[in-house]
């Protein structure tokens, strides 16, 4: 098992933290992992895009031209990265700020009003858990009891109290997951 | 034994400095490399292992406490990015005149000049050349993942003091940021001084009563002197080059073609020799570990074996000097590369080899 | 003619008064007749002799007329690269804090290409000490001129005498470096003449004192003849720099516990 | 009356005949040769028994060269 | 026409900056080649051609000043030896990465380190592959007389300004201390500064109403703007390399074996060639005059006719690699070099070919 | 609800009292939202507008935050190696001496990598104008201690604090070339209110014109917010830095017309 | 008696809302608004018709994006 | 014509400048000229030489082991230059100070006391120039008229009224040259 992932969106989004609870998930799973943030000045004010590979073998390239499956949390995201999913692969987008949604007729799609639900509830600070939920529906490549090893790991000592905030997250963007397009 | 974390390559290289029993960093701020003195700070090891890190006035500076704590024995390292490690160009050659240990990591970034931030592969000549004057060598380690960026510095530390010279771990801006599983080795205990002084005699630890007194230079104004100084460096680095290559293969062993490659662009190659294998190309990887000493007889057998070669890197062709100075011109030995930051992706290297390689 | 004055009796061993220390590989030195170079060599090996602390120190010889001053103090010692001593010097410190690590550095070295490190590790307060020979010149190099040069003195780079205008005006580098809280002790002294060079030596040992006291940089600025590069006999260039030199680098402390002595 | 008596003695092969000692002995005991050193020098000698033994000439020898004794003579 | 004198190479510099109408010289004193700002400085042409001649306080501010005054438009040099030259890496990689011309005197002397003050060829590999990071290139000429010292730096202006591209005289302690009979060229008058505005559009002036502002740099946060930038200096160096090449062959025709050799190395050669030739030995001698762009065909050429080379260099063998490189693996090639300051003499050359060469 | 209050009907050109200057560059600023970079950019490029030099002027951005200054700097530029502005101003003010020029550094730049050149072209009296930008920390590098960095502040390099036991003393680099003969008018001034923007800028005019009567260095210190390097808010950082970065900078003119202002 | 009266002017779309410009204003003209811009920053806006057009604002705003009108009106 | 030279002798011996009078007067007389001098530390207090060489050819290495004419002031120099005399080839030298005279059989020996007549004359200035002009008599490469050129070229201006003097010296020294060996 091999799956190829990014994740791409504006810097305040917790893109580059959710690529790495997801990473250090699949460590405590045992797999192989790799996690390639976008760096630099791009990130000032501008977009981030982490690559995530999560595998049972050695990871060849941490570098890549296509996914499985790609998560955007903005325009610019989708217009660089709606290409790069692989055929057959995956989709999955918050609607919001989105002027223009995914066209390509070959991949699985699915949309997560996150950023509307985070809103709602006040939980904007975790509302990349809850796009995370969304993928694990589809890709449930790491357990439970993994995913709280890997927020342990992943959150500084202190905001170890947040872990079952950010738990519930990860289940409500489960709930939340929306399909568009399945083949 | 050992511990498994998920860290960046810079945090490894830092960690990996503690737990080799380091005794000094000592560095100045640069992208994409800083957060290696920035978890140093933070681990404060001064408190633990009582390993001194000090952020210096420039590059210039660091490269200098470095000769001055490596010609006193201690182990000790910097690290900066492309710009800053040709500031060190003068301090690098004096340490390898004087035959001093210590650890230089270059996490590379594109240039020339200030050029960009993002990761390149463009200072292997200034690595494996010789970027200062006079004839002198590092030793020089290309990582390919964050584990190795961990155990180079072991490595490093190690070779540099087998051989009294420096070395350096030639990493660059994608490797220092990713994140990998790392098996972090146990930590060794920094040596004693007196340890130190039995183990580096040639080292300047005060005279003592029963020794003459120790000079570190790197200087000989007779010229017969100075050519002494040369004809022992030279020697030395035959032994590297017998003893020190290190290189891996990958499906090299029913390979008709070979991509040649070091660092990251080895392991985009990886993904790539699963592409072209997909489409029935016989291809493997032949990745230099050690860039200098140079795995000249290992490329020139291989040379005898397949029918081509394409060399990836993010340069404008430098490695491909020593692949084809090893191979002959015998084969097709042609390069792909990109520059100023860009990184070439798996697929844009299969059809490189289809163009220039199979197809050429 | 010398053995007519030759045979007093009290040439014994036990009425030795004054003799070479054995911190000076016994070797010629390399400097030019009458250099003062050859006088501070000699007074900081005789402080560490009598200091005893011969297997605790470490020196840094830099690039300039002293570049083989390693070869001649007894010591263990590294060879810097040109202006980087204190560079050397605050590496070694740190890594071996109970040792004894002075830097001995000409003008050209500390002020021009070095000043940098000069001023950085003067102002971390590394607890070192700063041996800073002010000849006015790089002798090394054969006489061009250094940030000290005098204002109208004629160097190889400047035949016709320097031109504020276009040089600058000469540095008081230890003035600056004065200002800084990392120093604890700075003075400047000459050793041309017996009592200057006895006080050279006192101040000397300050400097190495406060080394054991951990009190941070301790600077003795020496201001010496380069007669060579002057172009002058060695007792006409030591004339040329009490008349020339002195009132510009006026001789004394400036520093003394970490406060800064009044200017009178 | 005890009277303090002084002696030097030149090393005048490391003597590089720069005349400092000769300006700096308040005695006038040192003056330089005529003959040079292997090394071509006009090397250092003492030229009267007025030394004292006050160690000026040592001092500020940049060679290093010259030793001093001191004695107590009645 | 011109004016004939008996100068030492580093004087015949100094004279041929003034003469080639330089507008400014910033330098560090550094032995074997301060009479160069000694010269200057005696000459004082700021009161005549009002060319600027400047101290600097050290080689990094040297090299940063050329920086300055080439990116606008002025026509600017220094002058160093080794250990300083490699002091001005970041600064020359700085340079061309901003695509500015200037010239660089190196007068090498034995490395590593501080070494000695003789002369040495041991910085061939720092000035031609590149001693700072990034891919550039350096124009690199290798004089061998104090005729070529003075014509040099003319040529080397010329070139710089051609190709917007920083150019390196590489010579050596020995030429830059010999004195040979020089016809000096005629003085020619330094640009107005309405004459470089015209013909230096890209330079930094001041900005003028008609056109937008003008920026010098070598940065580009954007790797794919940064690429570019490193393509359009690949393709420029391309053109260099079509169209700059320079060599020299001396009895080349007959030839059976060949001595190649640049700068003083090459005149030790041609003495070696009359004691083989003595002997009956058909030897002749390539020198390369542009040790970049290097004359690769040229040598690829004579490598079909002759049945060895030996590659004669003041070093532990660099050129050899081009040279290597230029011929291929049909022939023999050998090295001979001397190093840390020692001059190999001509009759231990003609030993050295008949032994690695001709008997080996 | 801006619409509800803007259709008063002064909204004419003749009336505009205050507008970007065409010396800005129409594109947005690279820097971060509040940071003190903008308005000192700004208010450069107004006094090079209202002298009518745009044509005559030569500015070095740094290697720093304001590395694209050039981008933003409607006039000819040059992006200097991190530390050496002051070494490219040398050159260029030499080679174009009616023309003006200005470096615009920040304290990383000025005061640790570049001490050299700042420190000899200051002692040089190179007739230039120097811009420096202090907030006492690396912004461009991700917040970085700098020689200026206060005693126990926080940044990625001294995470508990800077101790000035091991990290050495804050440096106050501008009383430090106020000492130098080359120095011709030395101040530190802030942008944070309009009051002290309006002073930063007087004083910028005073440097450039102390060029066209070839006085020497101008130096123009600006204490500024690095709100994101703090990692406080805008108006947060501006109140940290008056409680903590005035008391130890404090503002004011160090030297006028080449002579240095008395400490009250 | 002639009243000064000012009138501000701000590019919302190059603001970055760093909310200096609403502390340096003596008459609280300057709040910041609830939406964003297309660059994600909640930008200044005019909130009274106080402005005297004293120009603090402007001087201050680091991206200089506030024009300033001043006029005597009865 | 071709004739190589080394002078080797004490630093202060004014051979460098001996050597750059002769190579100036050989520039005066249409030849191409190489003057290749020692440098560096081994000139302070210590050894200096210089090699010449003079030809109407265009001169290949200024570098050389081995010459047609050693001239040699002092002992250091005879044991290091008296071997590399070519056979047949010219050895001057002057005998102050020299302890081993020169030993070999296949080459010309000339000595010539400049030291000592100039200190008699009180001439040590000029003694250089007694040295050249013995090396004159044997090979006389350029012609009276040129060496006052060459002197002139040479000498800064304001020791141009020496040149007589020098001159002078020069006629001296033909007539001191004393034959010891010749072949
Ligand atoms: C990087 C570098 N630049 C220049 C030199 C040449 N150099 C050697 S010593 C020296 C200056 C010596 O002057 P100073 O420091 O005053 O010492 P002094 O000889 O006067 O005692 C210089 C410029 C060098 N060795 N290295
Ligand atoms: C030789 C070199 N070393 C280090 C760097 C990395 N670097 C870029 S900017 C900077 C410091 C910036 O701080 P400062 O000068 O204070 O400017 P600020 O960003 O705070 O305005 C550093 C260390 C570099 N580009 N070049
Ligand atoms: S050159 Fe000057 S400083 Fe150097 S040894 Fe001679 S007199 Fe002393
Ligand atoms: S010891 Fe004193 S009295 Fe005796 S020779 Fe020396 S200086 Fe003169
Ligand atoms: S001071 Fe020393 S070296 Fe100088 S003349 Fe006297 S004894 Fe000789
Ligand atoms: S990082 Fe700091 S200095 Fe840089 S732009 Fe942001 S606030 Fe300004
Ligand atoms: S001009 Fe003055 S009154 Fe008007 S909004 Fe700005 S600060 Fe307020
Ligand atoms: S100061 Fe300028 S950028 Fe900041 S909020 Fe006000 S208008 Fe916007
Ligand atoms: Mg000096
Ligand atoms: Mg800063």
């Amino acid at each position: 098992m091999t799956e190829e992932i990014i994740i791409a969106g504006f810097g305040g989004q917790g893109v580059l933290s959710m690529g790495k609870i997801l990473a250090y998930s699949g460590v405590m799973q045992n797999k192989e992992v790799s996690w390639m943030p976008s760096y630099g000045p791009e990130m000032r004010g501008g977009t981030a895009n982490v690559t995530v590979i999560i595998s049972d073998e050695r990871i060849s390239s941490p570098i890549l031209n296509e996914f499985d499956t790609a998560i955007i949390l903005n325009q610019q995201s989708m217009d660089k990265f709606e290409k790069s999913v692989k055929k057959g692969g995956l989709l999955i987008y918050d609607p919001n700020g989105i002027t223009r949604k995914p066209s390509r007729k070959d991949i699985n799609i699915y949309s997560i009003s996150a950023t509307d639900k985070a809103g709602e509830l006040g939980l904007s600070k975790i509302f990349n858990m809850i796009v995370l939920g969304g993928f694990l529906k589809m890709k449930p490549l790491v357990n439970p009891e993994n995913i709280h090893k890997g927020l342990e790991k992943s959150l500084p000592k202190r905001h170890h109290n947040l872990i079952p905030e950010n738990e519930k997250a990860i289940e409500l963007g489960k709930s939340l997951l929306t399909p568009e397009q399945v083949l | 034994m050992g511990e498994l974390r998920l860290m960046k390559g810079n945090e490894a290289v830092a960690e990996a400095a503690i737990r080799a029993g380091c005794d000094g960093y000592f560095g100045y701020p640069i992208t994409p490399q800083s957060e290696i003195l920035e978890y140093l700070m933070m681990a404060k090891p001064y408190e633990t292992t009582g390993m001194v890190v000090l952020q210096a006035e420039s590059e210039v500076a660091s490269i200098n406490m470095l000769y001055g704590g490596g010609g006193t024995g201690k182990m000790v390292m910097t690290s900066s990015s492309s710009p800053g490690i040709s500031l060190m160009q003068e301090g690098i050659t004096y340490m390898a005149g004087a035959e001093l240990p210590a650890l230089l990591v270059n996490v590379v970034r594109g240039g020339p000049g200030l050029g960009t931030i993002q990761p390149s592969q463009a200072d292997y000549f200034q690595a494996v050349k010789g970027g200062g004057h006079g004839d002198y060598k590092l030793i020089v380690l290309a990582p390919a993942s964050v584990q190795e960026m961990c155990d180079f510095v072991k490595l490093g530390f190690d070779l540099a003091f087998k051989y009294r010279n420096p070395a350096m771990i030639l990493s660059d801006g994608a490797i220092g940021q990713m994140m990998e599983k790392v098996n972090l080795f146990d930590p060794i205990p920094r040596r004693t001084n007196e340890e130190l002084i039995s183990q580096c005699p040639w080292a300047a630890t005060g005279k003592k009563k029963e020794r003459d007194h120790i000079i570190i230079t790197s200087l000989d104004l007779d010229p017969a002197g100075q050519e002494k100084v040369n004809l022992k460096l030279q020697a030395k680095y035959k032994q590297m080059e017998e003893n020190e290559v290190r290189f891996e293969e990958i499906q090299c062993d029913d390979a008709e073609y070979l991509f040649v490659a070091f660092g990251l662009s080895a392991r985009i190659c990886q993904k790539s020799i699963e592409l072209a294998r997909e489409k029935g190309i016989k291809i493997g990887l032949f990745r230099p570990i050690t860039l200098y000493p140079f795995p000249t007889k290992q490329i020139a057998a291989l040379a005898k074996k397949v029918k081509g070669m394409l060399v990836v890197e993010m340069n404008a062709g430098q490695m491909i000097e020593d692949v084809r100075l090893s191979a002959g011109n015998q084969i097709k030995i042609e390069h792909y590369g990109r520059f100023g930051g860009i990184i070439p992706t798996p697929d844009e290297v299969v059809r490189a080899l289809e163009q220039k390689i199979i197809g050429g | 003619m010398e053995e007519a004055f030759a045979k007093l009796d009290i040439r014994k061993p036990e009425n030795i008064v004054y003799k070479r220390t054995d911190l000076l590989v016994d070797r010629p030195l390399s400097y030019c007749p009458g250099c003062g170079h050859g006088v501070a060599n000699r007074i900081l090996m005789e402080t560490i002799e009598e200091m005893g602390i011969q297997d605790k120190t470490i020196g840094i010889s830099p690039v300039g007329c002293s570049v083989l001053a390693y070869d001649f103090m007894n010591i263990d010692m590294l060879g810097a690269a040109h202006g980087r001593a204190p560079a050397l010097a605050t590496a070694i410190k740190r890594l071996w804090p109970d040792h004894f690590v002075f830097t001995y550095q000409g003008d050209g070295d500390l002020a021009a290409i070095g000043t940098a490190e000069t001023i950085h590790a003067c102002n971390r307060g590394e607890n070192i000490t700063i041996i800073f020979i002010n000849n006015a010149i790089y002798g090394m190099t054969g006489g061009q001129m250094a940030p000290t040069t005098l204002e109208g003195m004629r160097t190889a780079t400047c035949p016709y005498g320097r031109d504020v205008k276009i040089m600058g005006n000469p540095l008081k580098i230890t003035e600056l470096i004065s200002q800084l809280p990392g120093t604890y002790f700075v003075t400047r002294q000459s050793v041309h003449t017996p009592v200057n060079a006895r006080r050279a030596k006192k101040a000397i040992r300050m400097a190495m004192e406060n080394q054991k006291l951990n009190k941070g940089v301790s600077f003795v600025e020496i201001v010496s003849n380069c007669n060579s590069g002057w172009k002058m006999t060695p007792n006409q260039a030591n004339k040329w720099m009490e008349e020339n030199m002195f009132p510009f680098y006026p001789l004394g402390d400036l520093k003394v516990d970490g406060k800064l002595v009044e200017k009178k | 009356m005890a009277k303090v008596k002084g002696d030097i003695v030149i090393n005048i092969e490391r003597c590089k005949g720069c005349e400092v000692c000769m300006t700096a002995c308040p005695f006038h005991v040192i003056a330089m040769a005529k003959e040079v050193n292997s090394k071509g020098y006009h090397y250092a000698v003492k030229v009267n028994n007025d030394c004292t033994g006050c160690t000026n000439c040592a001092v500020v020898c940049p060679d290093g060269v010259i030793t001093v004794y001191r004695a107590k003579t009645e």
